[in-house]
C-alpha cells in the first residue's frame, strides 16, 4: 500500500475540494479543511502503527522513475526519525486549522487561499521529511516556501511583506547553495557508476575531503538557515512577528525541522568525514544559539519575538545533541524536535488567542490576565513550563538527554548550555509575570476567556507535553533503532563511563 | 531488595487531588478543600502503615523498591519511573504527609476568605505529591523531577496572591535562584552518568568506590549547589525571605518544614558520595557554618515575624547542612534535627498566621504587644516552639542541636573548634532573637493599630498548632531516647567508628544554655525593660542597617548579576539588530543600492546608450591591442 | 613619422596624388558633419564624404561599387534624408550645448582612445604587407567578377538580404502609415461640431495667418483687430518646430501709418 | 600608393561616426553618423579586398550596402513616427525608458 503518496494526496485532494467550493461558505472551507487534516492524521497514525520499530531499514518504500534521463526518481520512504516528524506535522496541522479558525479573515485574500495554502504546505511537509530522492527533496525544499511566503505576506500582520521578502530571500540563498552541493553530487556519481539523486547510492560516493567539506557547508548552511543557528537566525523573529499564530506554528513547529531534520539525514550520512571536521565548531555554534537565544528572549518586548528567540535556543539544543554524536544526544535531539513542535505549537496558539483579545502583541500592554482569563493564563503557564522544561513534561526529558549524552563526550559545551536553564526561567516568567500576574492594567478588564473551540484545540497539545513528559517510552522506541543507526553509520559509539575521570 | 506495589499511593492520592481540583475548576469550590485534606490525610495513613509494616522486617530488608514504568531507555541511559522507601525517606514521608495534612486542616480556617481556596488546596496537594516523590525517588533524576515539581508548587503558592506585583516578583526570584541549585543538581547527574554509568542511588553507591574522587568531588560539589539552592544557603539564600509573601501555612509548610529541608535529604542520601570526597564534605560544612550565622544575624534585626521567622529557618538549615556535613556521625543528628524542626517551626509560623489573622494581617512586631492574653492558645504553642528551638531542656530542639553542636566539637582539630564556637555562637543569637520575637509580640504594652481587634483563632486553626506544640516538646526525646533515630537509620551510613570526645555533652550542654541564658537577657534588658518604639528607629549601629538589608544580599545580588545581566541583555538585543540583522540588511540595502546608483547609467537617452557602447568597443579594441602582440 | 614620409613620398603615383588630396578633405568633411549646426549642412558634407568614398572605390577596382555608392547612397538615401529633413522642419538648427552632463568630453576621449588604438593596432599590422591587387581577380571585368561570386557562393545570403529589403520596406510603409485612432471626423461632423460647440469664436472659421499687406508667409500669425498676434492663425505643426516668427516686426505701429491723401 | 594609408582614413572615419552618434541629438544627424560609420567599414572592405587580391570583400561591402538601405528606410520611418507624435527629431526627448 502506498501509504506515504496517499498522504501527500490527501491534503492536496482537500484543496482541490476546497477550491471548488463556493467562496462566501467560509465555515464550509473550515470545516473541509479540517476534515481533510483530521482524516490525514488518522492515516498517518494508522501508517505509525504498523511501523516496525525495530527495523532500521526505511519502511513504506515506493519508487517510481519520475526523469529518467536524469536519474530522478520519485523515491520516498521513512524510519523513525522521519515518522517521528511526519506525526508531529499531521497532528498539528488540525490543531493549527482548528485554532487559527479566524484568522485568515485579516488577510490580503480570501479565506479559501489561506486554507489551501495550509493543505498545499501539509502535502509538503510530509513530502520533505518522506522523500529519499536527493532531488524531489531539493524541490519539495524550495517549494515548501511559497506557500510560507503567502501565508506570512498575505495573512500576517504589521510589516508581513518585509517579513515575508527576508524569509524568502534567506531561505533562498541557503537553498541555492544545497543546490550547487546537489548538483555537485549529481555530477561525482556520474564518474562513479552513474548518474543518481538516490540517497543510498550517494553516500557511498567517494570524494576528496576538500570536496566534501565544501558540499558539506553548502548543505549545513541551508539547514543552519532552516533551523535558526546564531548568526543566521536573524529572519525568524521577523517572520514570527509578522506571522499569524497559526502560520508560526506551522513554521517554527515544522518548517524549521527540516533544517535539524535535513542535517541528521544529508549532512552525517552524505559527507560523515567533513562532519566531524565541522563538528567543533558546529557545536559552538550551538552552545552560542542557545545562551544567545535565550538571553535575548528576555530582551524582548514583543511576546511573539520572544517565542521566537526561545526556539532559537532550542534548536541550538538540538544542533548540539545532533552533531555531538551520542545515542543520547542524538535520540534526544530526534525527542526535542518533536517536543518542541508541540511546545512552542502552545505558546504560539495561546500566546496569538492573548494577542488577538488585547489588539497588540507588547508584553507590557498586558497584565493580571490571570485573574480576567484564568484558563488562557493557565495554558500560558504549562505552555511556558513546557518550553522551560520543567521535569514531568516532555521537553524536560528530551533536553536532559541531550545535555547528558553531550556531557559524556563534550562536558564543556553541556555545561555552558546547561546555564540555559536558569535562562530559561527568566524567559517564561517574565512574561508570565508581567502578562498574567500583578494588577489587572487598563485595557484587560474585559477580554474573554477560552470559548470551546479554542479549548479543544489546545486540548491535545497540552496533553501530548504532559503525557509524553511522564511517558515518552513509545516514542524513544521508535527513535533509539533510528539514532543509533545514524551514530553506527557515522562510526562512533557511546563513550565508555570512565571511573577514573578527573573532570569536574 | 523487597518490592511493594503501594508505594506509589503514596504520591498518586495527592497528585489525583491536584488534578481533579485544578481540572474541575469551580464546581469544585464547595468541597474541594475537604478532598484534598481527605487525600493528604490518607497518604499520612499509607505511610504510617508502610513505617509498621517497616517495623516488622529486620534491617537489610526494611528498604522497600516500587517499579512503576521505564520512563527514559537510551543506550546505556535507562531510568525507570521506580521508587524507594527506606528508613531515611519514610521519616520524610511521614514529616511531609503529618504536618502536611495538619496545615491543609489550619488552612481550610486560614483560607476560608479567599476566594481561591480551592486552587490552594490544589497547588498544596501538588506540593505534597512533588515532596513524595523527591523522597522516594529512586534515582538521581527521579528526584530531579519531584526537585523541580516542588520548586514549581513554591513557586505557584509564593505567588498564590500575585496581583501584587511584589508577591510575583518574589515567586519568580525563588523559582529562578531555585533553577540556578536544580541546574547543580543537573550538573551532579551528568557527571554522575558520564563517570559511573548510572544515576540510580544503588548504582551510584555500587560505583562510588570505584570512582575518582576528582568526580566524586565534582559530583559533590554540585549537589551541595543543588541543596543551596533548594535549602536557602549561602550563596542562594536571598530568596527564602521574600519567599514569605505566599500565604501563612505556605511558609509553614514549604519554606519550614518540609521543602527547605530537601537540601538536608540530598546530601544525607548522598551520604556515600560525601564521605568519599572530603573537599566537597568540607564545603558542606563551611556552607552550614556561613548560613547559620547569616540567617541568625538577618534575625536580629527584622520587624516582620515571618520574615524573623524566615531568617530562622534559614538559620537552623544551617544548622542541619552543618551536621550533614560532619559525615557519618553527623546525618542521623542532621535528620533529627530536620524532624524536630519541622515540628516546632511550623508551629511557630502557624503562630504567627494565627497571630496575623488576629491582628488583620499586620507582620510587623512592633505593632503587635500583649497579645498573650488575647491569644492564649496562640501564645502557649507558639511558646513551646520557642523553648524548644532554643534547645531548652527536655524540649526537642535540645536533644538535636546539642547533638550537632557537639558532633561539631568533635570534629576533630581546629576545625571542630571553629565548627563548635559557630554553632554555640549561633545558639546565643538564636536564643537573643527568638526571644526578641516573644517579647515584642506576646508581652510588653499593646501598640496595635485602631482597627486591630485581637482575638483568638478558631479550632480549626489552633488544633494543628496545638499537635504541633505536643510534637515541639515531645518528638526530641522520643527521637533520641535509646539512640531510636541513629540506630533506625544507621544501616544507611557507613560507621567510620567513634571520633574521640574533645567535650563531653554535659559541658556541651551547659555551654549551650549558658549562651542561650546570655542570649535571652540581652533580648530581655533591650525589648522587655525598654520601651520599644512602634517604628523601627533609624539613628542605629551599620550594623543592625545592613542586617536589616539581610546583609546586603539581595543588594549583592543585584549589584553582580541583575544590573549586568540587563545591561549584556540589552547590549545583546541592540548588537542581534544593528549588528547581525544589520549586516542581513545591509546585504540587501547594498544590493538595493548598487542598484540604484547603477540605474544612474541607464538614463534613457538614447545616447548614453551609444556612449556606453563606444567605451565598450574601446575596451575590447584595448584588449585586442593588450592581447594581439 | 619618417617612415610615413617615406611613404607619402614613393606612393606618388596618380592614386596616391588622388588619395593625399581627396583624404583630408573627406576627413574635414566628416568632421564638419559632427561640428555644423544645421542638419542640413551636415546632410551635404555627408553627400561629399560618400562621393569621396565612391571615387576611393573606383580608384581600389570596385567601379561597380563605386556606382552603387554614388547612385544608391547619394542619389537614393541621401535624398532620402534630406526629404525627411524636409518634413521635420529645413531650417531647424540644433543646439549644440550638451545637455548630458559629462557625455561630451567622455565621447571625445573615448572617441581619442578608439581611433588611437586602431591606428596603431594598423600601424602593427599591416608592417611588411603589400597589396596584392584585384587586377587578377577583375581580370573578366569587375561586374562579372562580383556576379560570379554573388550568385555562386553568395547566393544564399543574397536572397536573404532581398527578403530583409522587402521586408525594411514593408516595415517603412507599416510605420509611416498614419494610423487613425479616432474616426475621420466627416464634414458634417466638423460643422455640428463648429456651430454648437462651446462658442461661436471659430464658427467662421480660424483666421488666415499672414500680416495683411505686410507679411503673407504661412509662420506669421494674423493680428487680430486689436493689434493682438492670433496664434490659431499658425499651423500647429510649425507652432510644434518653434518655427513662428514674431509678427510684431510687421506691425503697422512699427511704420509710418500716416493716410497720405491723393488728389 | 600603399593601401594601408585607406584603412587609416577608414578608422578615423568610423571614429567621427561614431562620436557623432554620442555628441548629435538630431536623430537624423545621428542616422547621418551611422551611416558614415557603415561606409567607413566598407572602405575597409574594399581595401581589405584590394590587398587579398580577391572579390569577397567587394561583395561584403555590397551586403553591407543593402542592409544599410535597408536600415535607413526603417529608422527614417521611425524618425517619422516620433516626430509626427512628439513634435521632435531630437533623440533625448524620446526617454521614456528611463521610468
Amino acid at each position: 500500500m502506498m501509504w506515504l503518496t496517499l498522504l501527500m494526496v490527501l491534503p492536496l485532494a482537500g484543496s482541490v475540494v476546497i477550491v471548488s467550493l463556493p467562496k462566501a461558505n467560509e465555515k464550509l472551507t473550515k470545516q473541509v479543511a479540517l476534515a481533510t487534516t483530521l482524516i490525514v492524521m488518522g492515516v498517518t497514525i494508522a501508517m505509525a502503527v504498523g511501523f516496525e520499530r525495530d527495523n532500521v531499514e526505511l519502511q513504506f518504500v515506493e519508487k517510481y522513475a519520475w526523469i529518467p534521463s536524469f536519474g530522478i526518481n520519485y523515491a520516498l520512504g521513512i524510519d523513525g526519525l522521519a515518522l517521528v516528524l511526519i506525526l508531529m506535522s499531521t497532528i498539528l496541522a488540525p490543531v493549527v486549522v482548528l485554532a487559527s479558525w479566524n484568522e485568515a479573515h485579516g488577510g490580503r485574500w480570501s479565506v479559501k487561499t489561506f486554507y489551501i495554502l495550509i493543505l498545499v504546505l501539509e502535502t509538503m511537509m510530509i513530502g520533505v521529511f518522506a522523500a529519499t530522492d536527493l532531488f524531489l527533496f531539493y524541490v519539495i525544499f524550495e517549494a515548501m516556501l511559497i506557500p510560507v511566503y503567502f501565508l506570512i505576506g498575505g495573512y500576517g500582520t504589521g510589516e508581513r511583506s518585509a517579513a515575508a521578502v527576508k524569509f524568502l530571500i534567506y531561505s533562498l540563498f541557503g537553498g541555492l547553495l544545497m543546490l550547487a552541493s546537489i548538483i555537485a553530487l549529481y555530477v561525482m556519481s556520474g564518474a562513479q557508476g552513474g548518474h543518481t539523486f538516490d540517497l543510498a547510492a550517494l553516500s557511498n560516493l567517494e570524494m576528496s575531503s576538500t570536496t566534501q567539506n565544501f558540499l558539506f557547508l553548502g548543505f549545513f548552511i541551508a539547514f543552519a538557515i532552516k533551523a535558526p543557528l546564531w548568526p543566521l537566525h536573524t529572519w525568524l523573529p521577523d517572520a514570527a512577528e509578522s506571522a499569524t499564530p497559526g502560520t508560526s506554528v506551522l513554521l517554527l513547529g515544522v518548517l524549521d525541522k527540516v533544517g535539524t531534520f535535513g542535517m541528521i539525514r544529508y549532512c552525517l550520512s552524505l559527507f560523515p568525514e567533513a562532519s566531524k571536521t565541522f563538528t567543533p565548531a558546529i557545536l559552538v555554534l550551538a552552545v552560542i544559539s542557545i545562551i544567545y537565544g535565550a538571553i535575548l528572549a528576555i530582551g524582548q518586548r514583543d511576546l511573539k519575538r520572544l517565542i521566537a528567540f526561545t526556539s532559537i535556543s532550542h534548536f541550538g539544543f538540538i544542533t548540539m545533541g545532533i552533531f555531538a554524536m551520542t545515542s543520547q544526544s542524538q535520540s534526544g535531539a530526534t525527542l526535542y524536535m518533536f517536543n518542541h513542535g508541540f511546545s512552542t505549537a502552545a505558546l504560539f496558539l495561546v500566546g496569538g488567542w492573548m494577542i488577538s483579545r488585547r489588539g497588540s502583541s507588547t508584553i507590557a500592554d498586558f497584565g493580571g490576565l490571570q485573574r480576567v482569563t484564568p484558563v488562557m493564563a493557565w495554558m500560558f503557564f504549562l505552555a511556558g513550563m513546557s518550553s522551560l522544561a520543567l521535569p514531568g513534561l516532555s521537553s524536560f526529558v528530551s533536553e536532559f538527554l541531550v545535555l547528558v549524552g553531550t556531557f559524556t563526550r563534550y562536558p564543556i559545551h553541556a555545561i555552558i548550555a546547561t546555564f540555559g536553564i536558569v535562562l530559561a526561567a527568566l524567559y517564561i516568567l517574565i512574561p508570565v509575570q508581567k502578562a498574567l500576574h500583578g494588577p489587572t492594567t487598563p485595557g484587560n478588564e474585559n477580554l474573554s476567556d477560552l470559548n470551546l473551540r479554542e479549548k479543544i484545540a489546545i486540548a491535545p497539545v497540552i496533553a501530548i507535553i504532559v503525557v509524553l513528559g511522564f511517558y515518552p517510552s513509545p516514542l524513544l522506541k521508535v527513535i533509539n533503532p533510528a539514532a543509533s543507526h545514524v551514530i553506527a553509520q557515522f562510526g562512533f559509539s557511546d563513550p565508555e563511563p570512565n571511573l577514573n575521570s578527573g573532570d569536574k | 531488595m523487597m518490592t511493594s506495589n503501594s508505594l506509589v499511593y503514596l504520591i498518586a492520592l495527592p497528585l489525583a487531588g491536584a488534578v481533579i481540583l485544578l481540572l474541575s475548576g469551580r464546581r469544585s469550590d464547595k468541597w474541594g478543600h475537604l478532598l484534598a485534606t481527605a487525600l493528604s490525610a490518607s497518604s499520612f495513613f499509607v505511610g504510617l502503615y508502610q513505617l509498621s509494616l517497616m517495623l516488622d522486617r529486620t534491617n537489610e530488608e526494611r528498604p522497600i523498591t516500587q517499579k512503576l514504568f521505564e520512563w527514559i531507555s537510551v543506550g546505556t541511559f535507562k531510568i525507570d519511573a521506580g521508587l524507594l522507601l527506606d528508613q531515611l525517606s519514610i521519616c520524610f514521608v511521614l514529616l511531609i504527609t503529618g504536618v502536611g495534612t495538619l496545615i491543609h486542616i489550619y488552612s481550610i480556617s486560614y483560607m476560608s476568605h479567599d476566594p481561591d481556596r480551592r486552587r490552594f488546596f490544589a497547588f498544596l496537594n501538588l506540593f505534597i505529591a512533588s515532596m513524595l516523590l523527591l523522597v522516594l525517588g529512586d534515582s538521581y533524576l527521579n528526584l530531579y523531577v519531584g526537585w523541580e515539581g516542588v520548586g514549581l508548587a513554591s513557586y505557584l503558592l509564593i505567588g498564590f496572591w500575585n496581583q501584587k506585583p511584589a508577591y510575583a516578583t518574589a515567586s519568580k526570584k525563588a523559582f529562578v535562584m531555585n533553577r540556578i541549585g536544580d541546574m547543580g543538581l543537573s550538573f551532579a547527574i551528568m557527571i554522575a552518568f558520564a563517570t559511573m554509568g548510572t544515576v540510580s542511588f544503588t548504582g551510584v553507591k555500587a560505583a562510588a568506590e570505584q570512582t575518582s574522587t576528582a568526580a566524586l568531588t565534582g559530583i559533590g560539589i554540585m549537589l551541595l549547589v543543588a541543596a543551596t539552592g533548594k535549602s536557602a544557603q549561602f550563596p542562594l539564600q536571598a530568596w527564602l525571605g521574600d519567599a514569605m509573601a505566599g500565604p501563612t501555612p505556605v511558609s509553614a509548610l514549604i519554606h519550614a518544614a518540609t521543602m527547605v529541608t530537601a537540601g538536608v535529604y540530598l546530601i544525607t542520601r548522598s551520604n556515600f558520595i560525601f564521605d568519599a570526597a572530603p573537599t566537597a564534605q568540607l564545603l558542606v560544612v563551611i556552607v552550614g557554618a556561613i548560613t547559620l550565622m547569616f540567617g541568625a544575624l538577618i534575625g536580629t534585626a527584622k520587624d516582620d515575624i515571618k520574615k524573623a521567622l524566615a531568617a530562622s529557618t534559614m538559620s537552623q538549615i544551617g544548622y542541619m547542612i552543618l551536621g550533614a556535613g560532619l559525615g557519618p556521625v553527623g546525618y542521623a543528628f542532621a535528620i533529627m534535627h530536620l524532624l524536630t524542626h519541622g515540628f516546632f517551626k511550623a508551629g511557630m509560623f502557624l503562630g504567627a498566621g494565627s497571630v496575623m489573622h488576629g491582628m488583620n494581617d499586620e507582620v510587623n512586631m512592633r505593632k503587635y504587644g500583649a497579645l498573650r492574653k488575647f491569644m492564649p492558645i496562640t501564645f502557649i504553642t507558639f511558646g513551646l516552639g520557642y523553648l524548644a528551638i532554643l534547645g531548652v531542656p527536655p524540649f526537642a530542639g535540645f536533644y538535636s542541636k546539642d547533638m550537632i553542636i557537639e558532633t561539631a566539637f568533635n570534629a576533630g582539630g581546629i576545625k571542630g573548634i571553629i565548627l563548635g564556637t559557630v554553632t554555640l555562637l549561633g545558639a546565643g543569637i538564636t536564643a537573643f532573637y527568638m526571644t526578641r520575637v516573644m517579647i515584642l509580640t506576646f508581652t510588653g504594652t499593646s501598640r496595635w493599630d485602631e482597627e486591630a481587634h485581637p482575638h483568638e483563632s478558631p479550632w480549626l486553626m489552633w488544633l494543628p498548632m496545638a499537635i504541633l506544640a505536643v510534637g515541639s516538646v515531645t518528638s526530641g526525646y522520643l527521637l533520641s531516647s535509646g539512640d531510636a533515630l541513629v540506630n533506625w537509620l544507621s544501616p544507611l551510613f557507613e560507621d567510620h567508628g567513634e571520633h574521640e570526645e574533645l567535650l563531653s555533652p554535659i559541658i556541651v550542654s551547659t555551654l549551650a544554655l549558658t549562651m542561650v541564658a546570655i542570649g535571652i537577657a540581652f533580648a530581655f534588658i533591650k525589648y522587655s525593660l525598654n520601651e520599644v518604639d512602634e517604628v523601627a528607629p533609624s539613628d542605629v549601629s551599620i550594623f543592625t542597617k545592613i542586617a536589616r538589608q539581610d546583609l546586603m544580599q539581595d543588594r549583592f545580588n543585584e549589584a553582580v548579576f541583575m544590573r549586568p545581566g540587563q545591561v549584556l541583555t540589552e547590549v545583546l538585543v541592540k548588537t542581534d539588530e544593528v549588528v547581525i540583522d544589520g549586516a542581513v540588511r545591509g546585504v540587501g540595502r547594498a544590493a538595493l543600492g548598487s542598484g540604484a546608483s547603477l540605474r544612474g547609467i541607464q538614463s534613457g537617452f538614447v545616447r548614453s546608450y551609444a556612449m556606453l557602447i563606444l567605451i565598450g568597443a574601446v575596451a575590447l579594441v584595448a584588449a585586442i591591442w593588450v592581447v594581439v602582440q | 613619422m619618417s617612415d610615413l614620409a617615406l611613404q607619402v613620398g614613393q606612393t606618388a603615383s596618380p592614386e596616391a596624388t588622388l588619395f593625399w588630396i581627396l583624404a583630408p578633405l573627406t576627413f574635414l568633411a566628416a568632421l564638419g558633419m559632427l561640428l555644423v549646426k544645421k542638419a542640413v549642412h551636415s546632410a551635404i558634407l555627408m553627400a561629399f564624404v560618400m562621393v569621396a568614398l565612391a571615387i576611393f572605390y573606383i580608384a581600389q577596382g570596385a567601379p561597380f561599387l563605386g556606382i552603387v555608392q554614388i547612385v544608391v547612397y547619394t542619389g537614393a538615401v541621401m535624398m532620402l534624408f534630406l526629404f525627411i529633413l524636409m518634413l521635420v522642419g529645413v531650417d531647424s538648427s540644433d543646439s549644440l550645448t550638451e545637455t548630458i552632463r559629462g557625455l561630451r568630453p567622455i565621447a571625445i576621449m573615448a572617441a581619442l582612445g578608439f581611433g588611437g588604438l586602431m591606428v596603431s593596432l594598423l600601424a602593427r599590422a599591416t608592417l611588411g604587407r603589400t597589396a596584392v591587387g584585384v587586377e587578377a581577380a577583375n581580370a573578366d571585368g569587375n561586374v562579372q567578377g562580383i556576379a560570379q561570386l554573388l550568385f555562386s557562393t553568395f547566393v544564399w545570403p543574397f536572397e536573404v538580404v532581398s527578403a530583409l529589403l522587402i521586408t525594411a520596406a514593408l516595415g517603412a510603409m507599416v510605420l509611416a502609415h498614419h494610423h487613425r485612432i479616432q474616426e475621420r471626423p466627416t464634414q458634417r461632423q466638423l460643422s455640428i461640431e463648429r456651430f454648437r460647440g462651446e462658442s461661436l469664436a471659430n464658427a467662421a472659421g480660424l483666421p488666415a495667418p499672414g500680416v495683411f499687406a505686410r507679411h503673407n508667409a504661412v509662420d506669421v500669425p494674423a493680428l487680430l483687430p486689436d493689434g493682438t498676434a492670433s496664434v490659431a492663425s499658425v499651423n500647429a505643426s510649425l507652432k510644434a518646430r518653434g518655427d513662428v516668427l514674431d509678427p510684431s516686426q510687421f506691425e503697422l505701429s512699427s511704420i509710418d501709418t500716416r493716410v497720405e491723401e491723393e488728389k | 600608393m600603399n593601401a594601408a594609408n585607406y584603412l587609416y582614413l577608414s578608422a578615423l572615419l568610423f571614429t567621427i561616426g561614431a562620436v557623432g552618434v554620442v555628441v548629435r541629438r538630431n536623430a537624423i544627424v545621428v542616422f547621418m553618423c551611422v551611416e558614415l560609420m557603415l561606409n567607413a567599414a566598407n572602405l575597409s572592405f574594399v581595401t581589405f579586398s584590394r590587398i587579398n587580391g580577391d572579390l569577397n570583400g567587394q561583395v561584403i561591402a555590397f551586403f553591407t550596402m543593402v542592409v544599410a538601405a535597408c536600415e535607413v528606410v526603417v529608422g527614417l520611418a521611425i524618425i517619422v513616427t516620433i516626430y509626427r507624435s512628439r513634435r521632435s527629431a531630437s533623440v533625448d526627448d524620446a526617454s521614456l525608458l528611463k521610468r
